[in-house]
Parts: structure tokens; sequence; C-alpha cells
């Protein structure tokens, strides 16, 4: 299990998470109103329900990866069961912060997020790139591709 | 899929031959690794931006083109020559061709920063306690500082003999330019005759010299910088772009800081670079040396030099200088030092990001190791992180550079006018208190203007910074002025 | 929650009250724009960052901190006093407060940049062609120009009445501090004693100053700013940093520049505080003009001083210098000039993206109308466009601004000793070749400093631009003290 799947795992808050998500009104109501549900699918349309989201899908749509990449490919794990696992911690956690208005803006990415993505850029273009990353890919001192790649999504 | 990928990303390179520590020959790793040794021998090529590097065959003096620089260096080797830079290729050739080694007696220390050198100090390390090269501990660091620090005991000839020697387990044919049986360099025309020159066993800085040769990971092997870096991380100066230093602070610090244990891989890609691209002390009074333990600052370096003493016990002192008498102090290239006080440094922007963009090659990304000026690759240089167009980059460099020029203009003629009025203010005699105050100024006001003119980024890498230095070198100069005045 | 949300992204705003072109009381807009006039309001609040803003009812002198700053306006009215800013709605009432007003005569001008006085500039005008407001041709262009050129005839007393007696189309209910019948300010704590003073039918930059009131749009209402932007527009400097004026230069210029037909809409979220954070001329021998003619660096405006003749043919001069005679100029808050040449700019990076950033409320994006210091509020001012800790960008800023701090007060040492100079000069009678050389250097080192120092940033706007100026004011200041010697 990658260290990022670990890190979802071990945030406290997500052990309550995935069943909150599912049983607490709030959790429910935000997640159905807001089509929660669908945002379980791979439609970045579905992200752009989130106002706040509208950023990141405006500049995805001109941007490079329009074609190529959804959202999802690049901020979620491909693999199963990590996959759910930070759809459930980040649709709960989505949710949660979008309902009670408490996070910070602009949205910066977390620590979390930003491994997942790191690992999603390599998962298209590791083999482009495994000259260059040789070594480790996940220790806090691997290439980071945003450090020059910070657009490339949106 | 991913987990064969993380084989890959353990040892992603076959090798076709092997290349070991003694292997300084650039062509063997060349079989192994084509694409960055293409890329590496493109540095013979000479190129020439607005203020950047230099083309013809020899390149051009700063001394002749700005008069007041060649009176600052009066009573100093660098008033005799003093070029532009260019090529990596060239690092060995143009340091043999200098009239400054020509003409004065230079220290062995010299080859430090211009040769694949590592064997020959690992050589002579083992050669003093009655080894040999068989019985090297794989780098082998106490043989190599060893045989540093011979060197630097010896003269540049010396040294240059025992470079030449030492075998550079490679094909012997020529490939980066040397005097030895070269062609005059008045004659010799680039890329060609440069090639053609033999150079028997010495080379440029090589693969080696940055690259472990079991994994090719970044490394430090230049014993100046080993100790320079580790003096700064020992100070209490606040380095919030080198977090690794940061961290090591915390730490039990029961061991020096070491950039080969302590280093992040983004802090390696300066670091590489910060082994040669700085200010030093490399004569005959005392063993090579960065001047770091105060700070990396201009004023921190300065304070540093005022309080250090030779091991004969005498104040630190570069050269007097021919008109004035000043004791002056010689700022060289501190590329490091200055792109320390900018904003890329402050954004972990390292020199290889700009200097050594990666390059798309076929199926594969690789780093550029045509080492050059970034303005001669805009796209790959800054486009990843600016989106912006070329031309648009190029103008605001441009702004920048021209700004720094015309200031460093003006403090040449500050530093002129200061150098004339210590002359005549001696010839009529003033009192020896108001010569001493003048002759303080020269110093602390060249040593700003010649930090920011050895630098070589013409105030790019830290433009506020290198500004503020002319001022305070246009302050002390026309001071000094003052000073000299009834 | 979220439904909610939905609606208000629907429809930005429905219009509750009219507001027109003589509606200067902000409430009344209010009622339409909620969330803008909160914040807007909340510029009486008094806020301080290390050099920034300034707290307590009255704001810290800034001659009394700088004595170097104070002796260089000797002879002039900012040697009376001098202070820092602070927000928006006490920028009628410090004007009137200011011992520049109480002890010197002033012209009308003044209240160009410190009333929403339009409607003032429109009556005045049209009662000057015999007719009344009713007259008014919507903003009526020809009565606005007209009435400002009145009132720049007139004392700062006489247009000061006049502004009381311009109708604001408001609740006649004070919002804003003012002088009238207010406590001396000595006495007055902060906002609540602010508010409780009453401005009768006056008040500082409102609404309709920046806004259309039919469609809201940003619109430049201020002819000193459509004078010298036109002039700048018409002078061959390169200015990257404003694209609709280098298209209107290939065009027929048939007319001249007008930026509220030709602006961008980015460049007027820099225009709109362009209107008063400039450079200008505001005194009696003149209408109040922006010294733009041949460009916006501090020498090009210097030089257009230097050329400029007043309508009586005399030389362009602000004050002549009490100790030194020199013929001087002042500066006045060139935050516009200098963001110009600073890397902000270049990128298109407007005013109000960082004092005015983006705010959500609920689904709607809002200006944040209080403006102030981005350092009070970093996540919106900077993070969009840095992602980096504000911790760090804080920083940032902090190492750029206290290098520029550092370097002004060597600058005020050297302008300091300068005075001192031509002073002692002076009465041992040096001869007038010499003493006016010295006073040609006191203009030209003290209006750098002074831009510099007038400038409100601290160097952050353009950070290399203002080390530059720094070091030309050092070096002038200096060689003014050498002219003074024999
Ligand atoms: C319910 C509304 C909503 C929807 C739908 C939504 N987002 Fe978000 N998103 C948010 C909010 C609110 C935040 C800020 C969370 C925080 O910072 O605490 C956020 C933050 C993020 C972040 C960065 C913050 C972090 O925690 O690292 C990413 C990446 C992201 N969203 C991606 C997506 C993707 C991909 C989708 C669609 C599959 C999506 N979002 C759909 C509301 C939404
Ligand atoms: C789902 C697969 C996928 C993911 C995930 C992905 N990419 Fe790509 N990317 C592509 C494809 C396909 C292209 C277009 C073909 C090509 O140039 O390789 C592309 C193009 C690019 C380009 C060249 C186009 C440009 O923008 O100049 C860059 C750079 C890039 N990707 C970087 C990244 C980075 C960095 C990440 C992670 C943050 C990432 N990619 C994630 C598939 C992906
Ligand atoms: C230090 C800067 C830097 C970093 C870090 C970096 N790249 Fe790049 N990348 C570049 C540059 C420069 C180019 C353009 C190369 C060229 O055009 O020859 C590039 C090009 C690419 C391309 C597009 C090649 C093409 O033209 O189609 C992809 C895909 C890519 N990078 C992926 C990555 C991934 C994945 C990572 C992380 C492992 C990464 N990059 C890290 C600088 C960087
Ligand atoms: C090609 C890869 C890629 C795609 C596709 C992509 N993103 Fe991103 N995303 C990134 C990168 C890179 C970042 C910046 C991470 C960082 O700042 O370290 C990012 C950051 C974010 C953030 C954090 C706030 C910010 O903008 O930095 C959000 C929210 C987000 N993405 C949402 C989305 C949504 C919604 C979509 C689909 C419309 C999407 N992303 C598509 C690569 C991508
Ligand atoms: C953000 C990009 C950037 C970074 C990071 C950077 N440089 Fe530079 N460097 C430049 C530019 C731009 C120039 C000016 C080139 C010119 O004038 O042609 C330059 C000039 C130079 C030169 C002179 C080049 C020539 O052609 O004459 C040297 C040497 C140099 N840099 C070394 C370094 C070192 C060593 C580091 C790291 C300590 C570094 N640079 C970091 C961009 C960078
Ligand atoms: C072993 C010492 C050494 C190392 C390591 C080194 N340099 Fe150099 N570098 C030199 C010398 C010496 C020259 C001047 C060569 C000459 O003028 O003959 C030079 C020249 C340059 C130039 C000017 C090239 C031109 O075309 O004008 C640049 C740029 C440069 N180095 C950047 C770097 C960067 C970036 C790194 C690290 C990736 C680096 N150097 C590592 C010693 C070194
Ligand atoms: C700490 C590393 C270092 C040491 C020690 C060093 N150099 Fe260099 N040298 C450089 C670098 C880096 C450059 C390229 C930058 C430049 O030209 O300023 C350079 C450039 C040169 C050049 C070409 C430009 C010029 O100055 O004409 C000559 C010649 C030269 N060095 C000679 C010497 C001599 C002689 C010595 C010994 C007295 C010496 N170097 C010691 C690093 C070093
Ligand atoms: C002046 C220092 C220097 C010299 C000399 C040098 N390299 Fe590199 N090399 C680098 C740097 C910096 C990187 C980037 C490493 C990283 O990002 O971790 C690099 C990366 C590499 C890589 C990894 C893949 C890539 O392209 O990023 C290979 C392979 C490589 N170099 C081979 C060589 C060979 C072969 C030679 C000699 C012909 C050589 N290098 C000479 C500094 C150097
Ligand atoms: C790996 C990313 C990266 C690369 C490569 C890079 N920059 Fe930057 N640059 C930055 C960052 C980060 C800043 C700081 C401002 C910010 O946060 O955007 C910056 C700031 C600047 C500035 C404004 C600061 C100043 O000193 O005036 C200029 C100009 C600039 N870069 C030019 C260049 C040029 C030219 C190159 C190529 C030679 C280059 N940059 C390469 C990331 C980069
Ligand atoms: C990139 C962001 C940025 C831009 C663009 C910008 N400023 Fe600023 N401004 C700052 C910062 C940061 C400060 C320093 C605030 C402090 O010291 O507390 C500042 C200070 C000021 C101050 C003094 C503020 C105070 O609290 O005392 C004024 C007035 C000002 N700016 C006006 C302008 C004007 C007018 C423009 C456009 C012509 C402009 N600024 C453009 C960031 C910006
Ligand atoms: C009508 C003239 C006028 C306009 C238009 C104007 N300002 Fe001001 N501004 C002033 C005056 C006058 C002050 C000083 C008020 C005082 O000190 O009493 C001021 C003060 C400020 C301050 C200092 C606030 C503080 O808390 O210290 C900032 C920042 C500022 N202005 C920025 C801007 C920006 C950004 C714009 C455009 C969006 C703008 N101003 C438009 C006249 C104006
Ligand atoms: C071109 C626009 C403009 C004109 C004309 C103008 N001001 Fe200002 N004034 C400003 C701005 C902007 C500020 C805020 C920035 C600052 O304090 O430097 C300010 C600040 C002030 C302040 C508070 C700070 C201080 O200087 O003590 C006073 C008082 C003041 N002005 C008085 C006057 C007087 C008296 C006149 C007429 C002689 C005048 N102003 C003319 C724009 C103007
Ligand atoms: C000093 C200039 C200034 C003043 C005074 C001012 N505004 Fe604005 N306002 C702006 C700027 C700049 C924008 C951003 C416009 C844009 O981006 O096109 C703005 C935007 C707006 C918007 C559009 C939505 C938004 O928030 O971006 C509204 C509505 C608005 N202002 C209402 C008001 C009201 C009501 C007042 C008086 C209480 C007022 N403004 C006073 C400068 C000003
Ligand atoms: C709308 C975008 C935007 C905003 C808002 C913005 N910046 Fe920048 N900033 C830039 C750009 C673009 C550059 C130029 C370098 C580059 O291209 O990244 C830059 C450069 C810088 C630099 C390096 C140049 C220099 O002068 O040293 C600093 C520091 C900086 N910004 C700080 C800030 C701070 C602090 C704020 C908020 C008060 C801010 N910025 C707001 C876009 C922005
Ligand atoms: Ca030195
Ligand atoms: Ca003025």
């Amino acid at each position: 299990m990658s260290a990022a799947q670990r890190g979802f795992l071990l945030r406290p808050w997500l052990a309550l998470a995935v069943p909150l998500g599912a049983a607490l009104g709030l959790g429910v109501f935000t997640f159905r109103y807001a089509e929660g549900l669908s945002y379980l699918g791979n439609d970045p349309a579905d992200c752009a329900n989130c106002h706040i989201m509208n950023a990141q899908y405006d500049g995805w749509v001109k941007g490079p990866h329009h074609a190529v990449a959804t959202c999802n490919d690049c901020h979620v794990p491909h693999d199963f069961p990590g996959k759910y696992l930070s759809k459930a911690s980040n649709g709960f956690h989505h949710s949660k912060a979008f309902t009670l208005q408490n996070f910070h803006e602009p949205i910066l990415i977390k620590p979390g997020n930003a491994a997942v993505l790191q690992r999603n850029c390599l998962h298209c273009h590791g083999d482009f790139v495994h000259q260059i990353v040789a070594g480790s890919t996940t220790a806090d001192d691997a290439v980071s591709c945003v450090h020059c790649h910070r657009h490339v999504g949106h | 899929n991913i987990f064969q990928r993380k084989q890959e990303a353990r040892n992603p390179y076959l090798k076709l031959v092997n290349v070991d520590e003694t292997t300084t020959d650039p062509r063997v790793w060349g079989t192994n690794w084509p694409r960055q040794f293409d890329s590496y021998s493109r540095t013979v090529d000479q190129t020439h931006t607005r203020y950047g590097g230099s083309d013809g065959p020899v390149p051009e003096s700063r001394i002749e083109r700005d008069p007041w620089l060649k009176r600052m260096f009066l009573g100093y080797a660098f008033s005799l020559d003093f070029r532009d830079r260019r090529g990596h290729a060239y690092m060995l050739y143009d340091q043999e061709q200098t009239e400054r080694i020509a003409q004065r007696p230079q220290s062995g220390a010299c080859l430090h920063c211009h040769s694949s050198v590592i064997p020959t100090y690992r050589r002579l390390g083992l050669e003093a306690v009655g080894k040999t090269l068989a019985d090297a501990a794989g780098f082998d660091w106490p043989a190599v500082m060893r045989g540093f620090e011979i060197t630097c005991q010896m003269t540049y000839t010396q040294a240059h003999a025992e470079l030449y020697k030492t075998p550079d387990g490679g094909m012997g044919k020529p490939w980066a330019p040397s005097r030895l049986d070269a062609p005059p360099r008045e004659t010799l025309s680039a890329t060609q005759a440069a090639l053609a020159a033999h150079v028997g066993n010495a080379h440029p800085v090589s693969c080696v010299d940055c690259h472990d040769p079991n994994n090719m990971e970044l490394r430090i092997t230049r014993p100046g910088f080993i100790q320079g870096i580790a003096a700064l991380a020992a100070s209490d100066k606040p380095l919030p772009h080198l977090p690794s230093i940061e961290r090591w602070r915390q730490g039990s610090r029961s061991r020096p800081y070491d950039p080969n244990i302590d280093a992040f891989r983004q802090e390696m890609r300066s670091f590489a670079c910060a082994q040669c691209h700085v200010e030093y002390y490399c004569s005959t009074k005392a063993t090579l040396f960065y001047p770091w333990g105060n700070g990396l600052k201009a004023e921190e370096i300065e304070a540093f030099y005022d309080d250090y003493k030779f091991p004969d016990g005498t104040p630190f002192v570069d050269f007097k200088h021919a008109e004035t008498g000043a004791p002056m102090l010689k700022a060289q290239h501190p590329e490091f030092e200055l792109w320390s006080q900018g904003i890329h440094a402050r954004s972990g922007v390292a020199c290889a990001d700009c200097h050594m963009p990666y390059t798309r090659e076929g199926a594969m990304k690789v780093s550029d190791h045509w080492v050059r000026s970034p303005l001669l690759n805009i796209a790959r240089a800054c486009q990843p992180c600016h989106q912006v167009p070329e031309t648009e980059l190029a103008a605001r460099v441009a702004v920048i550079q021209d700004r720094n020029h015309d200031l460093m203009q003006r403090a040449g003629k500050a530093i002129d006018a200061l150098m004339t009025a210590i002359v005549s203010a001696k010839s009529a005699g003033i009192d020896d208190a108001r010569l001493e105050t003048a002759r303080r100024l020269h110093r602390k006001a060249q040593w700003r203007l010649d930090f920011v003119n050895a630098e070589n980024s013409m105030g790019f890498h830290a433009p506020q910074e290198a500004a503020r230095l002319l001022a305070e070198a246009i302050d002390y100069a026309r001071q000094g002025e003052i000073a000299c005045r009834p």
C-alpha cells in the first residue's frame, strides 16, 4: 500500500469518515444535493458541480490534458482499493468542508493528495521520465513534477 | 506496471561498459549514457549572449572592456589577464592559457575547479602513506583530502604534471582542448581545432566529478565545498533556501553537516555547481578554502576575511593595491552566494533547473548536459515555470541585466575616482590617518563592486541584492574620495 | 447552505434603490451592494504592518521618525507635518487636519484626490456657464473639466466650502470622520469617535468615483489622470505593461488616448488607483498635473520637470531649500510609477489583484473593498498566484522591504551629510560655480531618495528599481559633498 493511501488511513477522522459520510444526515444531504454520488463517477463536470471547483474545471478544459486525463486520473489513485478509499475520504472531506465552509481559500492541495498526484503523473509518464526520477519517487526529496509542471492540469 | 517501474527506478540504466572512480575520460561513460555525453560534448561550442558566454577563438578580455576594472586589480594577476568564461570543455585549457598562470607562480590548488582532479588527489594521498591506487577504498575520502592538501602545497606546474600523470581509464584520444601541442589559441578556430588538440590523461570537469559511478546519483567530490558548506551549516546564519541545513541544525550536530548524507536531491542540483561557482581563497599562504563560516552575504564574507589570520599569523589580504597601497580582497564568481540571496533559490529553483533543463530525447527525458546560458534555451529553462512568450522572458532578463550593468558602470566611475583621489592625496602628502581611512574605504567599496562584477549573471541571480551591493560600493568609494579632501 | 448558494450564483445584484452621478453617499449604493459597502466601510479600521498603514488616533509622523527626512523638506510645508497613510475613510479628514493645510495656504486642487469631488466639479463647471446640475449631460466631461480648472484657481478653503455645499444624494447622516465639529484628533479614539464625527455632504473617495452608476463598470473620473495618461501615451516611451497604450499607438492617433475607451479591464484595475497614487504637481502656479509626458521613470519625470516652464515663464521648482538654497523637486506617493517598473506590472498583476483581492461570498466572488495592506490578507492577495505558505510569503516581503529600508537609511545619511556640507561651504564662502554644482546635485539626489521614500510599498512594488534609485541618490549626494570641498 502506498504512502499516500496509508496517509489517508492514518488520518484519525477517516476511521469515522466513511461510515459518517454515509450515515450522517449532513453528509448524505450534502452529498446527494451536490451530486456527490456522481462524484464517484469520472466526469469532470461532476467536480464542477461545486462552483468552488470551477476555476480548475475551466483551466482543465483549456489545458493540455483535456483530451487525455480527467480530474480523477490525476487526483485519485489508479489502483483498487485506494481509489475508493481516497474518494470516500475526499468525498466526505469535500462535502463536509463545503457545507461547513471552513476550508482555507484559496484551496491548496494537501500533502496526501499531492502524493497521489505525483504517483499519477508517473502512472502515465513513468517511462518517459524514468531516467530523471532514478531513485525514490515518493521520498520527500524525489523529483517533484509540480515543481515545474504546476500548470499542466488547469 | 508500477512494480516493474519501481525496479527500473532503482536501476534505470543498463551499463554496457564499466565505469569507476578512476574513469575521468567522459567518452567511456558516454557508451553507457550517450544522450548525456552528447550534450556534455556540446560545451566546446562557443556561444554568446548580451552579457554571457563568449565566442571566437579567444574569450573577450573583461579588463580591456572596462578600464576601471583593470585599474582595480593593479598589483594583482587579474590585471594581466581576465576574460569572459565559456563552456566547461575549455576550463582546463583556458586556465593553462591565462597570463595569470604564464606570468605569475600559482598554487596547485587552481586545479581543484578546472579539471577532473579527484583521482589525482586520491593517488597522491595514497602514495603519501606508501600505498597505491590499488589500495583505494572506493572514493576514499581520507586519501582524497590528503591529496588535496598536498596539491595545495605544490606549485601549479607540479600539480599540473601530477594531473597529467594520473591514468584516466580512457581511450587516450583527445576530446577537449589543451595547451599541449595544441596550436596557440590565437589561431585556434573553435570546435574542430579545439577537439584536435591532445590532452593526454587530463580532463575538464567530467562525469565522475558529479556522479557516483555505481548508481549515477549526484554527489559532492570537492574538498573545498565539503569544508565550506560544513562551516556554513555550523554558523547561525538563517538559510531558508537550504532546508537540509536547517534540518541538520535541529539534530544532534554530533558530526559536521555532510551534503553527501544530508542534502535533499533538489539541493544537490545546486551543490553540484556550488563546488566551483563560488568565492574562494586559492593561493600559497593557506590551503584553498571557501569563506562561509560567517554566512554567504558579501558583508558576512568580508567580516570573515577581516577576522581571518593566515597560518603565519598575518591578517588576511589578497593583494596590496599598486596605486593606493590599500590591502585588497579579490572576489571570484560568487554565483552560489548571490543566487542564495535571490527569489529563485528561496523558491527552491536549482542551478540545474535553468542551466541543465530537462530535454526530450525521443521517448526519454534527460538533463541537458550542455551547461550554458539559459537564455540560449528559454523554452526549456524558463517556460515550464513561466508561461509567457520567449521574447517576453528574454526582455525581462534584459531589463534586470541592463539596470545592473548601468549601475555597475556608475560604481566603476566612483571607484576610479577614488583611486585617482588617493594617488593625488598621497603625492600631496595627506596625514596617515586620513590615508588609512581612504584605503579602508577602497577595500570595502571594491569588494562589493568586484563581488557583483565577478558574479556572472549580470545581476539576474538576485537583482535587488546586487543593486544594494553596488549602492554600498558607490557610497564607500565616494566617502573615500571625501576622506582624501582636506 | 448549498441550495441558497446556487440561487446567489444566478444573479449578481438587483438594484433596490437608484444611484446616479450625484450620489456620493456610499450608503445609498450600499443598499444595492451591501457586500462591497461593508468591506468599503472597514477602511475606518486602523491597521499596521511593519512598514505599512498606521494605527492609533493620529498616524505616526514620518518626519519625526526620520530626522533627515524633515531636514530634506525645510522651507516646504512637508517639514511641518508628514504622516503615515491610513484607510480611505480618513482621506478627507486627514487632509483637513494636516498642518500643511492649517499653516500654509493650499490650492483647491488638493481635493482632487481626497474626496468624492466630481459632482462639485460638475456643478461649478455648469454654474460657470450659467447652468445648473439639472442641465448636466450624464457625467458631462466638459463641465467636470471646467469645474476642475476652476477649483485649481481657488484656495483650499474656498474649494472645500464648495465641496460641502454639493448635495450628496444621501442620508445626511455621517459615516466617515471630518473636522467639522469632530473632536480634535488628539482626543479622537479610532473608529467609533471617527464615525461619530459629522461630514455634512462631503465624502472621501466613494463608489461613484470608480464606478459607472448605470452598469457598475470601472471608469476613470479624475481629470488629472485623463490628461496625464494621454500625455504618457503620446510619448515614445515603451510601456510593455500597458498593452492598450501600445495598441492605441499603432492606431490613427486621431484622438488622445482615453482610458475610458481604450483601456483593457485588467488595466482599469490599476488605473482606478492610479487616479491618485501618483506623483503630481498641485500648487498655485499651474493647474494640477501628472508629469508623465516624458515617461514614468524617476529620471524621465525629472527631465520633464527640468524642461517644464510655469505659465509665467519661470522654470519649474517645488520649493527653495531653506538651508542649501537649492531649487528642489518634491515627490509624492509614486505607487503607480514604481509599480510600472516592477515584475508584477510586467506580468499584468493589477493594484486591485493585491489590494482588493476577490473573496468568495457564498457563490459569488466579491472584490474586497477594504483597501489596505495585502500583508493583512496574504491568503487572498497572494496565494492565488503563489502557492506557498503565508508565513513564507510574509518572509519574502520582509527580505525585500528590510533591504530597501536599510538602503534608504544609508541614503538618508548621505543627503544629510550633503546638506551639512553645503551649509558650511556657504559660510566658508566657496565660489558660486561649485555652490551651484552642489545645489544641482542636492536636487538630483533628493529627488531620487524622496521618490523611494514617498512611495509607500517600501520597495516592494519594484525592488531592483528602488535600489537603483537609492544608489543614484547616494552617488549624487556624495558627489555634492565632494563639490563642496576645495
Ligand atoms: C461538494 C463540492 C465539491 C465537489 C463536487 C468537488 N469538490 Fe474538490 N474541493 C471542494 C472543497 C470545499 C475543497 C477544499 C477542501 C479543503 O481544502 O479542506 C476541495 C478541494 C479539492 C482538492 C485539493 C484540496 C485537498 O484536500 O488536497 C482537490 C485536488 C479536489 N478538490 C479535486 C476534486 C475533484 C477531482 C472532484 C471531482 C471528482 C471534486 N474536487 C469535486 C469541493 C468540491
Ligand atoms: C491519465 C494519464 C495522464 C496523467 C495522470 C498525467 N498525464 Fe501528462 N500527459 C498525458 C498524455 C497522454 C499527454 C500527451 C502526450 C504526451 O505529450 O506525452 C500528456 C502530456 C503532458 C505534458 C506535455 C504537454 C504540456 O503540458 O506541455 C506534460 C508536461 C505532462 N503531461 C505532465 C504531467 C504531469 C506533471 C502530471 C501529473 C501532475 C501528468 N502529466 C499527469 C497523460 C497523463
Ligand atoms: C526542473 C524542471 C522539471 C521537473 C521537476 C519535471 N519536468 Fe517535465 N519537463 C521539463 C521541461 C523543461 C520539459 C520540456 C522538455 C522538452 O521540450 O524538450 C518537460 C517536459 C515534460 C513532458 C512533455 C514532453 C513532451 O514534449 O511531450 C512530460 C510528459 C513531463 N515533462 C513529465 C514530467 C513528470 C512526470 C515529472 C515528474 C517526475 C516532470 N516532468 C518533472 C521540466 C521539468
Ligand atoms: C494533468 C493532471 C491534472 C488534471 C487532469 C487535473 N488536475 Fe487538479 N491539479 C493538478 C496539479 C499539478 C495541481 C497543483 C498541485 C500543487 O499545487 O502542488 C492540481 C491542483 C488542484 C487543486 C488544488 C487547488 C489548486 O488549483 O492548486 C484542485 C481543487 C484541483 N486540482 C481540482 C481539479 C479538478 C476539479 C480537475 C478536473 C476539472 C482537475 N483538478 C484536473 C493536476 C491536475
Ligand atoms: C532561475 C534561473 C537560474 C538559476 C536558478 C540559476 N541561474 Fe545562472 N544564470 C541564469 C541566467 C538567466 C543567466 C544570464 C545568462 C546570460 O547573461 O546569458 C545566468 C548566468 C549564469 C552564469 C554565466 C553564464 C554565461 O553564459 O556566462 C553562470 C556561471 C551561472 N549562471 C551559474 C549558476 C549557478 C552556479 C547557479 C546556482 C547556484 C545558477 N546559475 C542558478 C539563470 C539561472
Ligand atoms: C569542477 C568545477 C566546476 C563545476 C563542478 C561546475 N562548473 Fe561551471 N564552470 C567552471 C569553469 C572553470 C568554467 C569556465 C570555463 C572557461 O571559461 O574556460 C565554467 C563555466 C560555466 C558556465 C559558462 C558557460 C558558457 O557557455 O559561457 C556556466 C553557465 C556554468 N559553468 C554553470 C555551471 C553549472 C550550472 C554547474 C552545475 C550543474 C557547473 N557550472 C558546474 C567550473 C565548474
Ligand atoms: C573554487 C573554484 C575555482 C578555483 C579554486 C579556481 N577557479 Fe578559475 N574559474 C572557476 C569558475 C567557476 C570559473 C568560471 C566563471 C568565471 O569565469 O568567472 C573560472 C574561470 C577561470 C578562467 C577563465 C576566465 C578568466 O578568469 O579569465 C581562468 C583563466 C581561471 N579560472 C583561472 C584560474 C586560476 C589561475 C586559478 C588559481 C589561482 C583558478 N582559476 C582557481 C572556478 C575556480
Ligand atoms: C557539472 C556536473 C555534472 C557533470 C560533469 C555531469 N553531470 Fe550528469 N547530471 C548532473 C545533474 C545536476 C543531473 C540531474 C540529477 C538530478 O536531477 O538528480 C545529472 C543527471 C544525469 C543523469 C540522470 C538522467 C538525467 O539526464 O537527468 C545521467 C544518466 C547523467 N547525468 C550522466 C552523465 C554523464 C554520462 C556525464 C559525463 C559525460 C555527466 N552526467 C556529467 C550534473 C552533471
Ligand atoms: C523551477 C521553476 C522556475 C524556473 C525553471 C525559472 N523560474 Fe523564474 N521564478 C520562479 C519562481 C517560483 C519565482 C518567484 C516568484 C513566484 O513565486 O512566481 C520566479 C521569479 C522570476 C522573476 C521575477 C523575480 C526577479 O528576480 O525579478 C523573473 C524575472 C524570472 N523568474 C525569470 C526567469 C527566467 C528568465 C528563467 C529561466 C532562465 C526562470 N525564471 C526560470 C520559478 C522558476
Ligand atoms: C503584487 C502585489 C501588489 C501589487 C500589484 C500592488 N501592490 Fe501595493 N503593496 C503591496 C505590498 C506587499 C505592499 C506593502 C504593504 C506593507 O508594507 O504592509 C504594498 C503597499 C502599498 C501601499 C502602502 C500600503 C500601506 O498599508 O501603507 C500603497 C498605497 C499601495 N501599495 C498602492 C498600490 C497601487 C496604487 C498599486 C498599483 C499601481 C499597487 N499598490 C500594486 C502589494 C502590491
Ligand atoms: C480619490 C483618490 C484615491 C483613489 C482613487 C485611491 N486612493 Fe488609495 N488612498 C488615497 C488617499 C488620500 C489615501 C490616504 C488616506 C489617509 O491617510 O488619510 C489612500 C490610502 C491608501 C492605502 C493605505 C491604506 C492603509 O490602511 O494604510 C492603500 C493600500 C491604498 N490607498 C490603495 C489604493 C488602491 C489599491 C486603490 C485602487 C483600487 C486606491 N488606493 C484608490 C487616495 C486614493
Ligand atoms: C494626485 C493625488 C493627490 C493630490 C493632488 C493630493 N494628494 Fe494627498 N494623498 C494622496 C495619496 C494617494 C495619499 C496616500 C499615500 C501617502 O500618504 O503617501 C495622500 C496622503 C495625504 C495625507 C496623509 C499623509 C501625509 O502626507 O501626512 C495628507 C495630509 C495629504 N495627502 C494632504 C494633501 C494636501 C494638503 C494636498 C494638496 C497640496 C494633497 N494631499 C494633494 C493623493 C493626493
Ligand atoms: C477606489 C476605487 C473603488 C471604490 C471607491 C469602489 N470600488 Fe467597487 N470596485 C473597484 C474595483 C477595482 C473593482 C473590481 C472591478 C473589476 O474587476 O472589473 C470593483 C468591483 C465592484 C463591484 C463588482 C463585483 C465585485 O465585487 O468585483 C461592485 C458591485 C462594486 N465594486 C461596488 C462598489 C460599491 C457599492 C462601492 C461603494 C461602497 C464601491 N464599489 C467603491 C474599485 C472601487
Ligand atoms: C495575479 C497574480 C499575482 C498576485 C496576486 C501576486 N503575485 Fe507575486 N508574482 C506574480 C508573477 C507573475 C511574478 C513574476 C515571476 C513569475 O512569473 O512567476 C511574481 C513575482 C513575485 C516575487 C518575486 C519578484 C520580486 O519582486 O522579488 C515576489 C517576492 C512576489 N511575487 C510576492 C508576492 C506577494 C507578497 C503578493 C501578495 C501581496 C503577490 N506576489 C501577489 C504573480 C502574482
Ligand atoms: Ca577570493
Ligand atoms: Ca510632486
